[in-house]
């Protein structure tokens, strides 16, 4: 994390970051939102690359870019009547306190922790990640595993017509 | 009906400008997502009301028009004009003249089939490959059409009792070397298209028509036969000697656009020994009778049908002894075997929709007249 | 070769099915009445000598003093052609009985002759101008169309200036 | 380096283009201040990969060459108006492109409709910085470069769907919904395949993959057909190229996505939509025919050009499959990947990781177990899409495809009553 270009750029990307996110508040249009909230998710991987971490840069550009949002898009579309132009709503000024209460509690504890500094170089190859999640951390990958499972199978279940539940009632 | 998530059915014009219309015909259909829950054709931007048209022309003025309805089948729809105008005023034609008729009524029955699967299976997806094979074949046809009347699309070709030229010396010659080639571009293209997966795919139990249906919409042409119906008015009811020649009916299985496309194939294999026949057994002797040019047929109606490209053509045509039709009705195939577009649509996804509309084979021209 | 059936066995064949339903006949064809019209198609279609099971052609014919409406039936099976007819002589409202219920295929050729005539259908599901936009004024294929009044003549500038009016009301033509 | 590469290391060796590149960064570090070099690196690198390779492959194999190919399975002559046998098409095409008028619907959101042809160039190029062109001819070697191609090429559908929201049309909102529906399902059998391939070469890296087939002497071709055919299909379907091409099906939804675009904002989306499916051949090439190598020919010859040649022949399947299929329905898209591809490519992944532990624990890794792993992996493959397919109940159409032939007009005929004259 040395050097005057990794600087430049760490500035250049948490400039770009920060811009996104606050589109994704700011943006009246929902479609336009999400397309702000990729930007964010790009930028975001543009801070893995920075601290070596290509592969999680990678998949962090493969499940958000890729899917997440692409997901994200699907949902605002199938909603009825989502509301392309949002105007103010009610909420606006609970949810600013709300933010502001937050980010201070998010300032305080980066202020207050006491990190510790790495001084070797932190590169992790994606075999060593592979081999750490199927040994060291089976078991919270494997919870995670059954949890997406139960949640596309619900989905499933959610979105089936009555006929095609009394269809498979009869099979 | 009552799905947990709601959606919106959603109206799309495909039309009247569209690549797959065939012209400019629109179609209404509303969505559900991909699935077509109700279609509707609006009709009528080609409408050139003929048959007002023809009322203040006389009955040969009349055949110019006839061209210009189906303009993929000029021959044929000439040919329906003659036969009822003939069938009228009780005009025989020489035994040539009928077997020239039945000649060039084949040679544009593969013009046009050609036309037709082409542009059908460039409707299932086919970027333009077979379509441009059977253009290619429907060239030489049009040559052999600009060879005997000097025109390609709309020839204009036969007259009341008889067609309008006799042969140039060198027809014969050509379109023997055409039917020789025929079959074994017919083979080219079965073989690449009839046990092509992805197209069986596509066209397999699509817009299926059932035969009571089939029958009682009064649909004609392949879109009878491929429903399983035996029907040919060339065979029940032969004009111009088709009686004469050895020929068979192809009928398809399930009624789906698959056996139209198949029907469609095989016709063409039946046009190509049809025309074998007929060259080979060309009479001689005059081309056509004479017939005064101020045509005064007896007062009366005539109904007279030709087995053309798209099914059954007919012409009803009245007469008050005056020198032009005092009706002149066409019954359009293409128009009538819309009449079960919805049937074939709804319920199926938009891409079938096409598929079901290419099938049909319109021709806009005879739709809108 | 396809039968043509003379006027004589086509009302011969309409009065056994549905007696009183023959209007009056022709050398060549058969004048329905309107009233019995669907009854009397029905019949003959299901009625396995005359099998009338296709439609094959209907149209519309403007006799100056009625409407003629022309059905061509045909026999697959049989192979034989009958034709009958139904008429109106009303020419401010005419109105036939629709024969959507008998053969399906006709309401596209009914809409068309309802376009070009202004015959009404009574039973049809969907009549509309199919051919023609809505508001064209008159019905073309009459044979007073041009006289019809809103002085309809040839020609693109009084036309275009009558087209945008509704329709309007058609006058009895006098002989 | 494991090839004995005879190249030498002066700058002047044009069959390894990297020394090339070196003399000139090594100047440049003499002269400019500290880090100018590594701006350099990658754009001489880009330089030269857009000048030696994406540019002219782009308009002179996937323009002009396509056209031409098609034009000939298509029995007509394709371009050759303009210069000798219409080889200078391609530019007459951008200049005819950039001079048109660039219509933009009234009710269009601008912003997101200008900006996405913009962003879809950009994983465009991107894409060419993890492609080995040569043993030392790789802008970024980082060593997860297949990922990195997963990532980029993952970024143009959310460029589609923008496109086609952004225009406001019917006919594009459905092709962009088509391809982002589409893209979704065909990205999960494609990577779980690719998984397949970096199980068995322990690397996620496409040099050391190319280097993995150079040392066992096979291309992976063979040792994991199945991989390669699904990678092909999941490739046309991304790209939407032709038995696939849902998205801007021209004679259901008139262009897709691209309906309302004109100019040269299409002339982009037409022009990367080649690159990408380049980049997906060059991807191939790499992964699957071996890359730069060609069994020791890559000492004599440059291995740069073995790879454009490797990579242009494997476009050519892309060009044919364009000319010669019609295009499947969306649900049987969705089917075919869901229900054939995704357990056939697990099937295969667990297959491979077994020869995988067998190869490393039992067999001490020998070379010529992985000729063994190719035959049974050939026969697997053959068995498994045979196998599947009759497991989920898949005939080929066993109707017949000549219709019944009659004699006498009359009516209905049941198809059990009557055979036909039949052939």
């Amino acid at each position: 994390m040395e050097g005057f270009g990794v600087t430049v750029a760490f500035w250049i990307l948490a400039a770009f970051t920060l811009v996104a996110a606050a589109g994704v508040m700011v943006a009246r249009n929902l479609l336009h939102a999400v397309l702000f909230l990729v930007l964010t998710f790009l930028g975001i991987a543009g801070f893995f690359v920075l601290l070596s971490a290509e592969f999680l840069a990678m998949a962090q550009v493969i499940i958000y870019v890729g899917a997440i949002a692409v997901l994200i898009l699907f949902a605002i579309l199938l909603t009825p009547r989502s509301g392309r132009q949002n105007s103010e709503t009610r909420f606006a000024l609970p949810a600013t306190l709300l933010a502001i209460c937050l980010a201070a509690v998010f300032i305080f504890v980066i202020f207050d922790a006491d990190w510790s500094e790495v001084e070797e170089d932190p590169s992790l190859a994606a075999s060593e990640l592979g081999e750490a999640l199927v040994s060291t951390w089976v078991v919270p990958f494997e919870i995670a595993s059954v949890l997406l499972t139960a949640a596309l199978v619900g989905a499933i279940m959610l979105v089936r017509s009555p006929e095609e539940e009394a269809e498979d009632a009869l099979a | 009906m009552s799905s947990p998530i709601k959606s919106e059915p959603f109206v799309i014009n495909v039309g009247p400008q569209h690549p797959s219309t065939h012209g400019v015909f629109r179609l209404k259909v509303t969505v559900d997502g991909e699935k077509v829950v109700d279609a509707e054709m609006i009709i009528g931007y080609l409408h050139r009301s003929m048959e007002k048209l023809a009322e203040e022309r006389t009955y040969t003025q009349n055949i110019p028009f006839t061209d210009r309805t189906d303009y993929l089948s000029s021959m044929s729809n000439n040919l329906g004009y003659c036969l009822a105008v003939e069938k009228l005023a009780g005009i025989e034609v020489p035994e040539r003249g009928q077997a020239i008729r039945v000649i060039m009524a084949e040679l544009q029955r593969l013009a046009s089939h050609c036309m037709a699967v082409g542009a059908f299976v460039n409707d299932t997806g086919a970027w333009q490959t077979p379509i441009m094979w059977l253009l290619r074949e429907r060239e030489r046809i049009l040559d052999l059409f600009e060879m005997t009347c000097g025109a390609r699309l709309t020839c204009n070709y036969m007259r009341i009792g008889g067609v309008a030229f006799d042969l140039p010396k060198d027809f014969v010659p050509q379109a023997r070397k055409l039917i020789r080639d025929m079959p074994g571009f017919i083979d080219e293209v079965e073989g690449l298209l009839s046990e092509n997966e992805i197209f069986v795919a596509r066209s397999r139990d699509i817009a299926v028509i059932p035969p009571e249906l089939a029958i009682n919409a009064s649909l004609t042409g392949p879109m009878l036969r491929g429903s399983g119906i035996a029907w040919d008015i060339r065979k029940a009811d032969p004009y111009c000697g088709y009686e004469k020649y050895d020929f068979a009916i192809p009928i398809g299985y399930r009624g789906d656009a698959y056996d139209r496309f198949i029907v469609r194939l095989e016709e063409m294999r039946q046009s190509v020994r049809i025309l074998e026949q007929a060259l080979d057994g060309l009479p001689g002797g005059p081309h056509s009778t004479q017939v005064p040019l101020a045509l005064r047929p007896p007062a009366g109606e005539a109904y007279a049908r030709v087995e053309g490209p798209r099914g059954e053509l007919g012409y009803y045509v009245v007469s008050d002894e005056g020198p032009s039709p005092f009706r002149f009705h066409i019954r359009p195939p293409s128009l009538i075997n819309l009449s079960v577009l919805k049937e074939m649509t709804v319920g199926g996804t938009v891409a079938d929709a096409i598929v079901a509309l290419g099938s049909v084979d319109i021709v806009v021209g005879e739709i809108d007249r | 070769m396809t039968r043509e059936w003379t006027g004589e066995e086509l009302a011969a064949a309409a009065e056994r099915l549905v007696p009183g339903s023959v209007e009056r006949v022709t050398p060549n064809a058969c004048y329905l009445k309107p009233e019995t019209l669907v009854q009397t198609f029905t019949a003959l279609r299901d009625d396995p000598e005359t099998d009338f099971k296709y439609l094959a052609n209907l149209c519309g014919v403007d006799y100056w003093d009625r409407f003629e409406v022309v059905y061509h039936v045909h026999s697959f099976e049989k192979n034989h052609i009958g034709l009958y007819k139904a008429e109106t002589r009303d020419r401010e409202n005419p109105v036939l009985p629709s024969v959507v219920p008998v053969w399906y295929g006709a309401w596209i050729q009914e809409n068309e002759t309802y376009d070009m005539f202004g015959i009404r259908f009574e039973g049809h599901p969907n009549l509309k101008r199919m051919l023609l936009w809505d508001g064209f004024p008159g019905w073309p294929l009459r044979k007073d169309w041009l006289s019809m009044p809103g002085g309809l003549q040839p020609g693109l500038n009084e036309f275009s200036g009558v087209a945008r009016r509704q329709e309007p009301p058609v006058r009895r033509y006098e002989q | 380096m494991t090839t004995s590469f005879l190249a030498t290391d002066n700058w002047w060796d044009l069959r390894d283009l990297s020394n090339l590149s070196g003399a000139i960064l090594d100047a440049l570090d003499k002269i400019a201040p500290q880090g100018v070099v590594y701006v350099a690196a990658p754009i001489i690198g880009f330089i030269g990969a857009f000048a030696l390779f994406t540019l002219l492959s782009q308009l002179f194999i996937g323009v002009l060459g396509e056209r031409k190919i098609i034009g000939r399975i298509q029995s007509r002559y394709g371009p050759n108006r303009v210069g000798p046998y219409g080889v200078l098409q391609p530019i007459a095409d951008v200049l005819k492109l950039l001079t048109k008028e660039a219509l933009t619907p009234s009710t269009a959101d601008r912003l997101i409709m200008y900006s996405a042809p913009v962003v879809f160039v950009m994983p465009a190029i991107l894409v060419w910085a993890v492609i080995p062109f040569g043993p030392n001819m790789i802008i970024a070697d980082i060593p997860i470069s297949l990922v990195y191609y997963l990532a980029v090429t993952s970024i143009p559908v959310l460029v589609t769907f923008m496109a086609g929201w952004s225009q406001d049309n019917k006919y594009s909102l459905f092709g962009s919904m088509r391809v982002v529906a589409m893209a979704i399902s065909y990205e999960v059998p494609l990577v779980v395949s690719l998984l397949a391939i970096v199980v068995l070469t322990e690397t996620l890296s496409l040099k050391e993959m190319v280097l993995w087939q150079d040392t066992y002497n096979i291309w992976l071709l063979l040792v994991q057909p199945l991989v390669l055919i699904i990678f092909f299909i999941c490739a046309s379907a991304e790209l939407n190229r032709t038995p696939t091409d849902i998205a801007e099906a021209e004679s259901e939804i008139v262009a897709g996505y691209l309906t309302e675009y004109s100019g040269m904002k299409w002339g982009l989306f037409y022009g990367m939509d080649i690159g990408y499916a380049l980049a997906a051949s060059a991807f191939a090439a790499t992964v699957f025919f071996g890359g730069w190598t060609l069994f020791g020919l890559e000492e004599w010859v440059p291995p740069w050009i073995i790879f454009i040649l490797k990579v242009w022949a494997f476009y050519f399947l892309f060009i044919w499959t364009r000319g010669t299929l019609p295009r499947l329905r969306i649900d049987q898209l969705m089917a075919f990947s869901w229900k054939y591809m995704l357990p056939i490519a697990l099937v295969n992944l667990l297959v491979v990781c077994t020869e995988r532990i067998l190869w490393t624990d039992a067999f001490d890794g020998d070379k010529p177990f992985v000729y063994l792993f190719a035959i049974v992996n050939i026969a697997l493959a053959i068995a498994l899409v045979v196998g599947w397919a009759r497991f989920v109940g898949y005939r080929p159409e066993r109707t017949p495809s000549r219709p019944r032939l009659v004699r006498e007009a009359g009516g209905y005929i049941p198809v059990s009553s009557v055979s036909g004259e039949g052939r």
